[in-house]
Parts: C-alpha cells; sequence; structure tokens
C-alpha cells in the first residue's frame, strides 16, 4: 500500500475510519444529534475527497480495487445516497424511544461495503464488500427492536442473504477451481483462451446470477424485497432500495464487461428471461397491493427489470442508460421513502393508502414531492424518471430488442395504474379539517433538494448525459 | 424568439398564479386572465404582421427558434411557426383566455391550483403546436397530460376520478406507441444517414422503407386518433368531458382534441406520405363511422355534456376525413373544421356550465321550456346549434362544404356517408333547443339570464363564429401558408 | 521425516482406552434398585420442575464475544506466522486491526456487554421503579425485569 | 526407526496415565503438607498405594446411568475430555526426538484440542438433565471458550518470535533464550488461561461445591466420575508440559541430565505450582472472573502481542 | 476433483435442510453448513492452483459466518421474546 493508494481509497478510509470514531463516540457518551452531526459530517468529508480524486485515469491497486471514473462516479452516487437518506433519518429515529446512536455506524459500514463493491475487481473484494453491507443490513432491517415485523424482516433477509451469497460464494469457487483466477480480467483473458466455456464455469455463473439476482431483487429472487421494505425502517429501505441494489448492479456491470459476458447467449437469455419476468411480477403484484411500502418494493422490482433491458442493450448506448436510469431511480427512490419517512409518527409508519388520501390539502409541498416522485417512477415528463426511461428504450431500439421494448410499454401503461392511483388518491378532497404537522427541516430540505435534482434531470439532462459519457469513454 | 414567449407566457404564468392564491382568493383569475390575453394580443399581432406579406413565396417557416437541448441525442429545442401553427396559437389563447373566465364563479375551491393546472395545460398545448422537434413534441404531448388529469381529478363532477383515469391511460397508451415509432423514425433516419436527429425538417425527407414506413405511421396516428378521437377509441372523450368542469370541457373539446388532428396533418402525412397514402381509404372509412356513429349516439344522449361530447366525436369525423382526402379544398376544410369546432362546441359547453350553474342538472329531461325565463341564453345557444349543424353563414358550413367537396374527387362513397352525417347533426342539433328551450317547462322558471360576464364571454364567439362563416379568407390565406407540405403529396 | 502412522497409532490406542475403561466398569460395576435411586441429586432436596432453566441471555452474549473475537485471532494468527515476510507493513496493518478491535472492545464494556452477573444499581432502580407501577395500579403485577432477558435452553 | 515410534508411543501413554494416576496422590499429600495435616498414609509406603485402591474402587462402584437423563451423550461426554488432553499429548516433544507427530501444526492442534474439552463439560452437564449440573455446564462452556481466546492471543507471542507452530521447533528457538524473559506477560495470561482451562481451583467455577453441589458432574459416579478427574489432571500435565515447552525451553538444560528428564523436571515445578494454586487461593465469583478475563486479560494479551512484534522488528532492522 | 464433489455434496445438503427445516435455529445451521461447503470448495480449488488466495478467501468466509450468526442469535432471541415461537412459518406474519 503505498501513499497514493491510500490517496486513491482516501473517500473509503474516511468513511471507515469513521465509522470507528462513531463506535468510540457512542461508547464516550449516547447523543443522538451529536451521532447524526458526526456521520453527516463524515459524508460530506468523503465527498469532498472524491471531488479532488483525478477523474479520467484509471488507477488499479492490484489485485483487489481499481478506482477509474466509473468507481469514482457510483462512490459519488453512493455518498450522495447515503448523506440524503441521513438527512431523512433524523427526524424518523428522533421520535422513536429505541437506542438511536448505533443506526449510523451501521449505516457507515453498510456504505463502506456499498463503496467497496464499487471499486472491486477481485471475487475477494466482491465479497468483502458485499458482506460488510449485508451484515449492516441485518442489523439495521432489524433496527426497530419494538416492531414484531422489524424482526421478522431481519432474520428473514439474514437468511436469504446468508443462502445467496452462499451460492454466490459456490459459484465463485467453481469458477475459480476451473480458471484458478479470482480477478475479473484475469478470469476474463482465462474464457478468451478457449472457445466454449467449460461446463462448471457456466455452472459457477449461473449460481453466482442467483446470489446476485438476490441482491437486485429481481425475480424469481424477489420475495426478499416487499416483506423487508414492509418491516424494515423507512430510511433503511430507501437506502436498500438504492444504495445496496446499485452497488450490485454497478459491480455486476463491471464483471460482466471484463469477463466480456455479451458474447455468452445463454447468460442474455437467462437474464432477458429474468427481466421480463421482473418487469411483470413486480407490476401485476404491486396493482395488488393496499400497502404503500409493498407497492414501493414491487415496483423497486419492476423497474430492475427495466434497468435489465438497458444492460442487456449492451454497447455504450446500454451501459450508458443503466447509469442514467439507475441515477433517477435513486433521486426518485429515496424522495419517495423520504416522503413516507416524513409522514410517519412515533408509533406506525405511513403506509396505508387511507393515510395518503387528501395529503396534498394537508401537506401541500410534500404531497407535490411525493406525486413529483411518483410521476418519476411512473416515467412521466419533466422528470428524470421520463429520461430514465427514454434512455433505456432508447438504448433498446438501439440493439433492436423489440420484444423486450413491447413488453416494457406494457408494463409501463400498467405501472400507471398503481401510481396514478396513488396520486388520485392524494388528490382526494379531505374527509375532515386539514390539520398540518410541522416537517422537520432536514428533511424537507433534503427532499426539495431531491425534487429540484429530478426536475432538473427532467428538463435538462445534457450535464449529467456528458458526464456519463465522459465516465464511459475513459472506461473504454 | 416570440415562439419561446407564447410557450413561457402560460407555463410562468402557471406558477405566478399559484403563488399569487397567498395573496388574494381571486388573484390567481386575474392572473391566468391577464396571462392568455396577453398571449391573445402577441399572436393576435404576429397574425397581424404576417397578414402584410399574404403573397410572399418561398418557405412557408413564419418564425423558428432552435436551442441545443440534448446534444448526445440530437435532440434540439426547435420552434417554428407556419400559418397552420398560428392559427391554432391564437386559438388557444383565445379559447383559453374564455375558459378562464367561464370557470370564474365555477371554481371556489383551491383557486391558485386551479389556474396553475389551466396555464400549465394550456402551455404545453401551445408547445405542441409549435415545436418541430419530435422528441419536444413527445415532450409536450405528455405535459399536456398531468394538468388535465388534474383538472378533471379534482374539481370534476360525480365520477370523476374513473373519467380523469380513462383519459390519463387512453393518451398514455397511444403516447407511448407514438415514443416507440419516434424512436424507430430516429434509428431508422440514423442508420440510413448516420446522424442521431430528432429534427422534424431532418426527418422529413427519410427514404425508409416500406414496411417500416407503414408500422411507425401506425404508431402516430394511433396516438393522434385516440386523441381526436376516432371512432373505436373515442369511449374515454364523452366520461371525460361530462365529468370535466366547463373550462376543463372548453379546452379538451376545444384544443385538445385539435392537437390531435394537428399532429395528423404535421406529422402522419407529412413524414409517411406513402403509408398514409396505403392506409388513407381505411382511415377514411373510420372517419365516416365516427360521423354517423357519433351523431346516433349523440341523439341518444339525454345528458347535455355528453351529448355535446359525442357531437365532437361526429365533427372530429369530418377532420379525418378531410385530412386524408389530400386535396387543398379538404385541407383548408380541415383547418377550419379544427377552429370552427372548436368555437361552437366550446360555446356550447359553456352554455351547458351556465344552465348547470342556475339548474345544477345536466339531464335534458329535467329542462326545457327555458325560452320565456333565458331569452338571451336562448338566442345564443340557437346561433351554436345552428353553428354545429352547419347552417350557411355560420363557420361550420364552411369548413364541412370545404371538407366534403375535397373528399368528393378522393372518395365519393365516403363522402356521401359524411354527408347523411350532415343531416343526422341537424336532427340532434335541433333537439338539443327543442329539449331545452321549447316544449312544455316543468315547473315555472325564475332564472338569472346571462349575466355581464357570461356575455362577454359568448359575444366574441359569436363575432368570430360568424366572421369564419361570412369571410373566412384570411384564415385560409394564412392556412395556405402550410399549404405545400401537403400539396406535395397530394399531387399524385 | 514425521511419518502420519504413529499419531494414528497413538490416537486408535488413545479410543480403545477409553472405550475399555467405560466398558470395564460397565462389566465390573455392581447393581442396585433402591426406592430413591432413580432420583435427581439435588443435595438431598427432593428435585421439583423441569431442569430445562431459563438463562439469562448473558451467557449467549458471551458466545457472540468468543465467536467474534475467536474468528479475530485466526487474522492474528496468520499475520504472526507470515510475521517475518510482512515486516512493518504488516505490523501497521494488524495494528490498525487490533485497533479497531480495541475500540469495539471499549464499546461493549461502556454499554455493559462484559458486566457479568447482576448489576445491583440497575437492580434497584427497576425494584424501585417496580414498586411505584404497582403502587399506581396494585391489581396488576409486573414481572422484574431481569426475567424478560432470558430464554429456555433447548 | 519404527521400533523407536512404538517405544515413543508406548511410553507417553503409560508415563501420562500414571502421572495422572500418581497426581491424586501427589496432590492430596501435598495439601496435606500445606494444610498441616496427615493426608493419606494409610496403604503402602506413604500410603502410595491409595492410587490403585482408588482405581479398584471406582472400578467397582456401580456405573449408575440416570434414568432421566440424554443416556448416549451422558455416557460420552466423560470420554471426550480424556481422549482430547490425551490426544494433544501427540504434538508435545518431550525430548529432542520423543513426540509422536512431529506437526508444524502442533500449535493449532493443541488449540484446537483443548476447545474439543469444552464440549464434555457442556454435554456431561447438560444430558445430567439436573439443575446444579446444567448451572455447571453452562458458567463451564462460557469460562473455557472466553479463556481459550486469551489463551490463543498469548501464544502467539511465542509464535511470533520463533516464526513457527512446531512446538520443537519452537523448543529448538529458544536455545539462546527462554521465552520466559521475553514473553514474561504472554506466560502469565497463558498461566492464568490454563488455569481457567482446566477449571482447576482457584477457577473451579463449574463443579463449585460450595455452591453448585458437584456442578456439571454432580450426576456422574463410578468410573465416569473417574475418567473426568482423570482428565483434569491430565489437564494439569498438559498446561503445566505446554509451559515448559513454549516458555521454559522444554527440554533443554545443562548438558549432564537428558533432555527428558529436564522436562519432566520442569512439568513437576508447574504441576506443584497448580497444587499450590489449589492450596492457597479462594476461588473468585463467577462475574469476577469473567469480567476479570475480558476487562483485563483480553487487553493484556493484544498489547503483549504489539509490543513484542514491535520489539522484534526494531531488534531485526537493528541487525542489518 | 473429488474435493469440489465433497463440497458440493455438502452444500446440497445444507440447502435441502434449509429447505425443509422450519425451525429458524436450524435454518441458520443449515446455512452455515452451505458457507462451510463453498469454503471448502475454495480450499480445494486454492490446493489444485497451489496459491494461497482460496485459503485467504476461507478465513473471510469463517470470519463473515461468524458475524452472521452472532448477528441471527441476538435477532432469534429477539424474535423469540415477541413470538414465542421459533417455527418460520408461525413466524412469518407478513404476507402479500
Amino acid at each position: 500500500m503505498s501513499a497514493s493508494d491510500l490517496l486513491s481509497l482516501l473517500p473509503l478510509l474516511i468513511i471507515s475510519g469513521s465509522a470507528v470514531i462513531a463506535i468510540l463516540l457512542v461508547a464516550i457518551r449516547r447523543n443522538h444529534r451529536v451521532m447524526h452531526a458526526f456521520t453527516v459530517f463524515a459524508f460530506i468529508c468523503a465527498l469532498v475527497a472524491l471531488y479532488f480524486q483525478p477523474y479520467a485515469v484509471p488507477y488499479v491497486i492490484a489485485p483487489l480495487f481499481v478506482v477509474d471514473a466509473f468507481a469514482l462516479f457510483n462512490t459519488g452516487l453512493i455518498l450522495l445516497a447515503g448523506l440524503s437518506v441521513l438527512f431523512l433519518s433524523y427526524s424518523y429515529f428522533e421520535q422513536r424511544e429505541e437506542r438511536k446512536e448505533e443506526y449510523y455506524i451501521l449505516l457507515l459500514l453498510a456504505t463502506v461495503g456499498g463503496m467497496v463493491l464499487v471499486i472491486s475487481q477481485h471475487f475477494i473484494s466482491l465479497f468483502l464488500g458485499l458482506e460488510t453491507m449485508s451484515i449492516s443490513l441485518y442489523g439495521l432491517i432489524a433496527y426497530l427492536r419494538a416492531r414484531e415485523r422489524s424482526d421478522e424482516a431481519g432474520i428473514k433477509y439474514l437468511l436469504l442473504a446468508a443462502l445467496s451469497s452462499a451460492f454466490l460464494l459456490f459459484g465463485m469457487a467453481l469458477v475459480y477451481a476451473e480458471s484458478g483466477r479470482m480477478d475479473f480480467t484475469g478470469i476474463g483473458i482465462y474464457l478468451k483462451t478457449l472457445h466454449a466455456a467449460p461446463v462448471a464455469v457456466v455452472a459457477g455463473f449461473g449460481l453466482m446470477v442467483i446470489g446476485v439476482g438476490f441482491k437486485l431483487g429481481i425475480v424469481p429472487f424477489h420475495m426478499w424485497a416487499p416483506d423487508i421494505y414492509e418491516g424494515a425502517p423507512l430510511p433503511v429501505a430507501a437506502y436498500i432500495a438504492t444504495v445496496s441494489k446499485g452497488s450490485m448492479l454497478v459491480l455486476l456491470m463491471r464483471f460482466y464487461r471484463d469477463i466480456n459476458g455479451y458474447e455468452y447467449t445463454i447468460l442474455w437469455w437467462v437474464f432477458a428471461i429474468i427481466a421480463m419476468a421482473s418487469m411483470f411480477a413486480g407490476n401485476w403484484l404491486a396493482l395488488l397491493q393496499q400497502n404503500v411500502k409493498r407497492l414501493l418494493a414491487y415496483s423497486s422490482i419492476a423497474h430492475m427489470g427495466y434497468i435489465l433491458i438497458a444492460f442487456l442493450a449492451g454497447q455504450e448506448a446500454g451501459q450508458e442508460a443503466v447509469i442514467f436510469y439507475l441515477v433517477a431511480y435513486v433521486i426518485t427512490s429515496i424522495g419517495a421513502f423520504g416522503v413516507l419517512a416524513l409522514m410517519s409518527d412515533e408509533k406506525n409508519d405511513a403506509e396505508n393508502l387511507e393515510d395518503f388520501s387528501g395529503l396534498f390539502w394537508r401537506q401541500p409541498w410534500l404531497a407535490a414531492i411525493f406525486t413529483g416522485m411518483l410521476l418519476s417512477l411512473a416515467g412521466i415528463p419533466l422528470t428524470a424518471g421520463f429520461i430514465g426511461k427514454f434512455y433505456v428504450v432508447a438504448a433498446g431500439v438501439d440493439a433492436e430488442l423489440w420484444l423486450l421494448l413491447v413488453l416494457l410499454v406494457i408494463n409501463s401503461v400498467i405501472g400507471l395504474f398503481y401510481y396514478i392511483r396513488l396520486v388520485a388518491i392524494m388528490f382526494q378532497p379531505l374527509p375532515g379539517p386539514a390539520v398540518r404537522r410541522r416537517m422537520p427541516f432536514f428533511g424537507i430540505f433534503a427532499l426539495s433538494a431531491l425534487m429540484i435534482l429530478l426536475l432538473w434531470l427532467g428538463v435538462y439532462p445534457s450535464a449529467l448525459i456528458t458526464v456519463i459519457r465522459d465516465m464511459m469513454l475513459t472506461m473504454g | 424568439m416570440i415562439l419561446l414567449a407564447f410557450i413561457l407566457l402560460p407555463i410562468l404564468g402557471a406558477f405566478v398564479a399559484w403563488l399569487s392564491s397567498a395573496v388574494h382568493r381571486s388573484a390567481p383569475r386575474w392572473v391566468a386572465l391577464l396571462v392568455m390575453l396577453a398571449g391573445l394580443v402577441l399572436s393576435a399581432g404576429l397574425w397581424w404582421q404576417v397578414q402584410d406579406d399574404v403573397y410572399f413565396v418561398g418557405d412557408h417557416w413564419l418564425r423558428t427558434f432552435e436551442l441545443p437541448w440534448m446534444p448526445r441525442f440530437g435532440i434540439s429545442f426547435s420552434l417554428a411557426l407556419d400559418g397552420l401553427s398560428l392559427l391554432m396559437v391564437v386559438l388557444t389563447f383565445f379559447l383559453g383566455a374564455l375558459s378562464v373566465m367561464v370557470s370564474w364563479n365555477e371554481i371556489k375551491e383551491r383557486v391558485g391550483f386551479f389556474h396553475f393546472n389551466i396555464l400549465f395545460v394550456l402551455g404545453g398545448i401551445v408547445g405542441v403546436f409549435l415545436t418541430m422537434d419530435l422528441f419536444l413534441f413527445y415532450f409536450f404531448w405528455e405535459v399536456m397530460l398531468i394538468p388535465m388529469y388534474f383538472l378533471i381529478g379534482i374539481w370534476g363532477h360525480a365520477n370523476r376520478t374513473y373519467a380523469a383515469f380513462k383519459f390519463f391511460l387512453f393518451t398514455q397508451a397511444g403516447g407511448l406507441l407514438m415514443l416507440l415509432s419516434i424512436l424507430g423514425l430516429y434509428f431508422i433516419h440514423h442508420s440510413l444517414t448516420g446522424t442521431f436527429t430528432f429534427s422534424y425538417f431532418e426527418l422529413l425527407h427519410t427514404q425508409m422503407p416500406l414496411e417500416a414506413n407503414r408500422w411507425l405511421m401506425l404508431g402516430f396516428l394511433i396516438a393522434f386518433i385516440v386523441k381526436l378521437p376516432a371512432f373505436p377509441f373515442h369511449t374515454w372523450l364523452p366520461d371525460a368531458h361530462t365529468e370535466a368542469p366547463t373550462a376543463g370541457s372548453v379546452i379538451l373539446a376545444g384544443l385538445l382534441l385539435k392537437t390531435g388532428a394537428y399532429g395528423i396533418l404535421r406529422f402522419v402525412i407529412p413524414l409517411f406520405p406513402e403509408a398514409s397514402h396505403y392506409f388513407a381509404p381505411a382511415i377514411m372509412l373510420l372517419g365516416a363511422i365516427g360521423i354517423l356513429y357519433g351523431g346516433k349516439l349523440a341523439y341518444a344522449q339525454t345528458d347535455f355534456k355528453r351529448l355535446v361530447a359525442y357531437t365532437s366525436v361526429s365533427h372530429m369525423g369530418f377532420v379525418l376525413v378531410g385530412a386524408f382526402a389530400f386535396n387543398a379544398l379538404a385541407y383548408q376544410g380541415v383547418v377550419m373544421q379544427m377552429i370552427t369546432h372548436g368555437i361552437s362546441t366550446g360555446a356550447l359547453f359553456m352554455i351547458a356550465g351556465s344552465l348547470y350553474e342556475r339548474l345544477h342538472t345536466r339531464e335534458l329531461d329535467r329542462m326545457g321550456g327555458l325560452w320565456p325565463a333565458l331569452p338571451k341564453m336562448g338566442v345564443v345557444t340557437m346561433i351554436f346549434v345552428m353553428a354545429s349543424l352547419g347552417l350557411p353563414g355560420l363557420g361550420n358550413f364552411i369548413a364541412e362544404f370545404l371538407i366534403l367537396a375535397g373528399s368528393w374527387q378522393a372518395a365519393p362513397w365516403i363522402t356521401v356517408a359524411a354527408t347523411i352525417g350532415l343531416v343526422v347533426a341537424t336532427i340532434y342539433s335541433l333537439r338539443i333547443m327543442q329539449k331545452v328551450f321549447f316544449g312544455s317547462s316543468q315547473r315555472e322558471y325564475t332564472l338569472p339570464d346571462l349575466s355581464l360576464r357570461e356575455m362577454l364571454m359568448m359575444v366574441p364567439l359569436i363575432i368570430a363564429i360568424i366572421w369564419l362563416g361570412v369571410y373566412p379568407q384570411p384564415v385560409i390565406n394564412v392556412a395556405s401558408r402550410a399549404m405545400p407540405s401537403v400539396a406535395i403529396h397530394s399531387s399524385k | 521425516m514425521n511419518p502420519t502412522w504413529p499419531f494414528l497409532v497413538f490416537g486408535g490406542i488413545v479410543l480403545v482406552l477409553v472405550l475399555a475403561i467405560l466398558g470395564l466398569s460397565y462389566i465390573l460395576g455392581q447393581r442396585h434398585k433402591d426406592r430413591s435411586t432413580g432420583e435427581a441429586y439435588e443435595s438431598g432436596v427432593l428435585s421439583t420442575g423441569s431442569a430445562r432453566l431459563r438463562f439469562p441471555s448473558q451467557f449467549y452474549l458471551v458466545a457472540m464475544l468468543f465467536v467474534i473475537f475467536d474468528i479475530e485471532t485466526v487474522f492474528v494468527v496468520s499475520w504472526a506466522i507470515a510475521f517475518g515476510e510482512l515486516g512493518w507493513a504488516g505490523f501497521i496493518g494488524v495494528s490498525v486491526f487490533i485497533f479497531i478491535l480495541l475500540a469495539v472492545l471499549v464499546y461493549e464494556w461502556r454499554n455493559g456487554a462484559l458486566d457479568f452477573g447482576p448489576d445491583g444499581k440497575k437492580i434497584l432502580k427497576a425494584y424501585h421503579k417496580m414498586r411505584k407501577e404497582t403502587d399506581k395500579e396494585a391489581a396488576k403485577t409486573i414481572q422484574p425485569k431481569t426475567i424478560e432477558h432470558e430464554v429456555v435452553v433447548n | 526407526m519404527e521400533a523407536h515410534f512404538w517405544w515413543v508411543i508406548g511410553g507417553v501413554l503409560f508415563v501420562l496415565l500414571n502421572t495422572a494416576a500418581g497426581l491424586i496422590w501427589l496432590e492430596r499429600r501435598m495439601l496435606a503438607l500445606w494444610q498441616d495435616r496427615y493426608g493419606p498414609n494409610r496403604a503402602g509406603p506413604l500410603g502410595l498405594f491409595i492410587v490403585l485402591a482408588d482405581t479398584i474402587k471406582l472400578f467397582f462402584k456401580e456405573d449408575w446411568i440416570p434414568p432421566f437423563s440424554d443416556k448416549v451423550v451422558f455416557v460420552f461426554a466423560p470420554a471426550v475430555v480424556v481422549a482430547s488432553v490425551l490426544m494433544s499429548f501427540a504434538v508435545i516433544p518431550f525430548g529432542p526426538n520423543i513426540l509422536v507427530a512431529d506437526w508444524n501444526i502442533g500449535l493449532l492442534f493443541f488449540l484446537a484440542m483443548s476447545s474439543l474439552g469444552v464440549y464434555s463439560i457442556v454435554l456431561g452437564g447438560w444430558a445430567s438433565n439436573n439443575k446444579y449440573a446444567l448451572l455447571g455446564a453452562m458458567r463451564g462452556a462460557s469460562q473455557m471458550i472466553s479463556y481459550e481466546v486469551f489463551m490463543g492471543l498469548a501464544l502467539m507471542g511465542v509464535v511470533l518470535l520463533s516464526g513457527s507452530f512446531n512446538l520443537r521447533e519452537i523448543v529448538e528457538a529458544q536455545r539462546g533464550m527462554w521465552y520466559i524473559i521475553p514473553q514474561f506477560l504472554g506466560f502469565v495470561i497463558f498461566l492464568i488461561a490454563g488455569v481457567a482451562e482446566t477449571h482447576r481451583l482457584p477457577f473451579d467455577i463449574p463443579e463449585a461445591e460450595s455452591e453448585l453441589v458437584a456442578g456439571f458432574h454432580a450426576e456422574y459416579s463410578g468410573m465416569k466420575f473417574g475418567m473426568f478427574f482423570i482428565g483434569e489432571y491430565l489437564g494439569v500435565t498438559l498446561v503445566s508440559s505446554m509451559i515448559v515447552t513454549l516458555y521454559f525451553g522444554g527440554w533443554l538444560g545443562p548438558a549432564f541430565l537428558p533432555g527428558v528428564i529436564w522436562f519432566v523436571i520442569k512439568t513437576f515445578v508447574f504441576i506443584s505450582l497448580f497444587i499450590l494454586l489449589r492450596a492457597s487461593m479462594p476461588r473468585p465469583r463467577y462475574d469476577q472472573l469473567m469480567e476479570y478475563g475480558w476487562k483485563v486479560l483480553f487487553p493484556l494479551s493484544l498489547l503483549n502481542l504489539l509490543v513484542t512484534a514491535a520489539v522484534k522488528l526494531i531488534l531485526t532492522d537493528n541487525l542489518k | 476433483m473429488e474435493g469440489l464433489v465433497l463440497a458440493g455434496i455438502l452444500f446440497t445438503l445444507g440447502l435441502i435442510s434449509m429447505l425443509i427445516r422450519r425451525n429458524i435455529i436450524f435454518m441458520l445451521v443449515s446455512v452455515e453448513i452451505m458457507l462451510n461447503a463453498a469454503g471448502l470448495a475454495f480450499i480445494v480449488a486454492a490446493a489444485r492452483w497451489g496459491q494461497p488466495e482460496g485459503q485467504v478467501m476461507f478465513m473471510f468466509i469463517l470470519a463473515m459466518a461468524a458475524a452472521e450468526v452472532s448477528v441471527g442469535l441476538a435477532l432469534i432471541l429477539q424474535i423469540y421474546h415477541q413470538l414465542k415461537t421459533l417455527d418460520s412459518d408461525e413466524a412469518s406474519k407478513m404476507r402479500g
């Protein structure tokens, strides 16, 4: 580890270091406010450090990590997502009686995991990042001990995540046993040398798909998603929906590129079928939901399906589309969950449809934001979601995946049903007189920022697009 | 630049109106009205300017405006205005101003948000009429939807939620299909020329294989005839019109439907000439069916607004017939029809609205014998009913006459059917008068006649419809500026 | 060099030995049956209730501590054996590692994870709280706090 | 070569078993000495035959298996402790070439075996289906597993210095200096942990007569009880010989005696230290023991590790 | 290779018992079995190529498994307190 290595890992080091410091802080004296402030500070420091990273040239820290533009961009995404989740968390946990401080430690650790995933180019770092994230997520999901649903969600996630990582590991072991390499590029080279991938490697990839698919929450590995979203504290749900899925997706992209997986039609079809299944299952099941959290969970499954289409489109257009959609999706999900989080009170979360009836006349600003987020999920213009979906469709048409595209269109129409239904509920006239709750400053601030970002990306996405393009070009 | 102003004026005005509701309850109304009038003045002024150079020849784009937007996709914020768009913009602001006035007393709650939506939807419509970039077009196409959804869904009548939902889904589905075909066109053009662009002017000259041409054309066509609406896709319209507040109905009937017609004229025919010729007979048939079927259903209605809604299905049938007749006469007729129908139907909806204000019902059976009570309203209604049945001397007559004359050359039989439609129109129109104003009244009404505000709304409409009927030349002139884009294709 | 068979032989003999002892005592041992032969010996008191006691979750905590820190020794071991090659770099690495461990230890310490056995102050506080509550609603009796943290072992 | 190994195996086992048996006598005598009384002095010279008598008695006692117990487990629990302790002797070098298994993972093997010892207690206490036994078992388990951690960490100091897990090599590496000098802290920790591991007095929490009747082996009688007993004495021997091997240069010593003798002498010193401890120390409370371990020994062992490493590195740098 | 086969068998056994067991603790145990099977596979692979990487991986797997178990036990305690059952079917309240 030379100095420059450490320098290039600075954001990661900052976050992980501050996790340790946070532990000590809690040990010294429990104080929710202090912890929150400190964590926010840590994230901001990391972002600053990230800002000063040399952007263009890929920097390899053999054998585990590679810090290239792609990694940096996504690190930034993770950090920003984490930051906004933080802003939403304070008020949410302040009104609950459990010990609040550990939440921030776990959040930091989970973020560390995500950041490692994003820069890893080796099975070991993959595994480490993944598990660091998962294990802190167990804690986060089950954080509100008083709620039994929370524990249930925690244990479910734990068992299934462990199961999936077992699959992932076994798959990696098979690949390793066959190729003798654990770094992605190495495996790629090995696969180049032979004409057809040996059965062990194919089996290994298959098992790995299971592991990855679980983390992405795509059909048929999606059963956990709704329960977890329902049971977990809302900020955590937002975090899972964005950071955990996002970082896994990024890793998948890197791995796929390094082993140039686009050459293997089997894999392609596997993912294609998964994409279709996810779209339909997600949307259809979302139609049936009466619980907003579960609805969002299913819709997130569907969105992963959309992203997979772009992913399958391949080429640079497809990859750009994936990243852009990811950004839009992150903004939107955090926004949506954030609204829920701000609406929740001490005892239970705002998750039933009736909690939202006439919201617009009680909390116009909140309702407006939620509407914006839902419309973005539905892919209506003026929102980032629209540009994202357009990007995906464009990539799809470019690669001539007509079947997938038609399904996409059908599904977005299905999606409209439940998104618009929710919007309609919010605009229903009030049953009673409007009682307004004071909204915490931080939360509203974060949400407004997200909203502005959403509209900005929806109206003038060129800036982001160019950034993503440059990044992809540096990736080569 | 002025084109940008046309779009920004309502959209910015929307936000101002919303915020201004904090100042005073009726502040939004004034803001909206001023914005609309300003737009009207501006557009009329533009019209006046181009009046001067009636006889210039060459490219028919009166004004253009271009800004790079998403270079990565070759998307640019490009606006252009020709005679057609000009007329449509003028109409938009005209009806916009009226729809603000008509909801002056009707809308009592959430005034700010209401006017926000009105202005926003109008902004979207203006955008649709002006943009010459297909992506931007789709963008505005969708922007129109959401506020309209709210207009219906929040301020509408009994089962507004359902109506709004239906409206939204129909148009949205159509829109997505259009998006697909836009993208298809985009990539075909790229594969041919190697440049990514959504620019209308570029795409105009893509020589694509016949197969693709037809599929893409269908994509566009469906989106537009859903909006229009033509026969199989019209079911959303009656619900939406009936449930919407008066202003909403006016905008729907007067403007939103026109976007469909406009889309056909502007995009379908020029972009896919071969395909349009290929499908023309089928489409004209649809149009004819729409005319008759709409008329029949209109006759069967007992709900005033619902009746008027179906009449517009019938009238839009004429547009479809004319548009695919491919000749100058029919084309001018279509333009005329779009305008006159906007005016007359808008007026009828306003009357329905003010009747509802007075009687709190839309049921024709619960009305009748109102003439003694409301003579002024009776006169006004009479005029517009006559207009909608195409009485000579009123705008609609010119429009429908031109369309029929044009389509006669193209498809005589369909023309015959359409002409029968005129008869049907006469029947249901007279039925309105008969049911509402004549006949025996159930009880003695003592109702206030048209107020000053209502007269202020009606008089301009009457003037417009009569003027269009007596001296349509200016409109036809301006419209004929846009002729070439169609005339080219009609010359085979 | 060092063949494996001696070890196997050794193991075998040990096994045989142990079994032999058990077997012998079984064979040679006397038998008798008396009134209270079959009873559990709890220092002469007749045993009541199940012997499957509920245990403070403290014991589970110990188990977790052990698991975590024993695993951590695994890493230390692997460092120790490669100590020569790694040199200062390894030393820095492992000291960071150990520092983190110490941080965790401090955390656990402060949070009372290392306080085994009863904490007099806490019990007193819980008792007073209980008294207050019982005074409030004399009807309802409240279980003392400690029982919550217990679980049946099986 | 073959023959040599046979001799070694036989010898080791023979000596061990006799030591274990003999310790019964030795302990009782010494305790008596320190407590100023006679102790066993009837059977044979100095009451030496008491061992024999005890053995015979144990064999002929009723082999009672409680009807309410989990029988299979109940029977095998005592076997486990004896077997595991005996096995770990396989890697201990009693002399330059008196060694059953000369492995490069000797130390790890020792650790593994000593952690197996926990099972015998837990299973025994569990299977007895007796309140006291269960309490004892739980206590014993938590005590032993906790101290295992510190034991392992303490040993690492030695590994750092010798750079090997092979006990023979470790002994060889002490030719220059016994590790007791550089690793004094480690030695202390290991000693304490060793006492706790063998749950000998003063750390005999699991069987604490005065509070738990007889703890985990309350229901045991006859030879099965005897095996727990033997296991304990073997454990004492094992820990002592490990101490000798790791910190006191194993068989090394002035040449006028063969290595084995040195080894035995050193070992016996520590065995008697164990007995002295028993004679002189009061038993701490369970929570005191645990807290002492986690709050004192654990940080100390880590500290010891780091300091040792740093010093060694500095020295090696200076040598270069 | 037979090492891999053994690992595969272990893995399958773990999977099966994971699927048929209903007691949460046993489910946890069977997951651990699967993890260790994967670890074994890694060691076999490492032995095959004579590389340390596989063994390093195994250590990490070990650590991760340990962390998982400790978190899992804590959760299970909680669940037992609240639901007084460890049967996964009874414990699973969330539906839909």
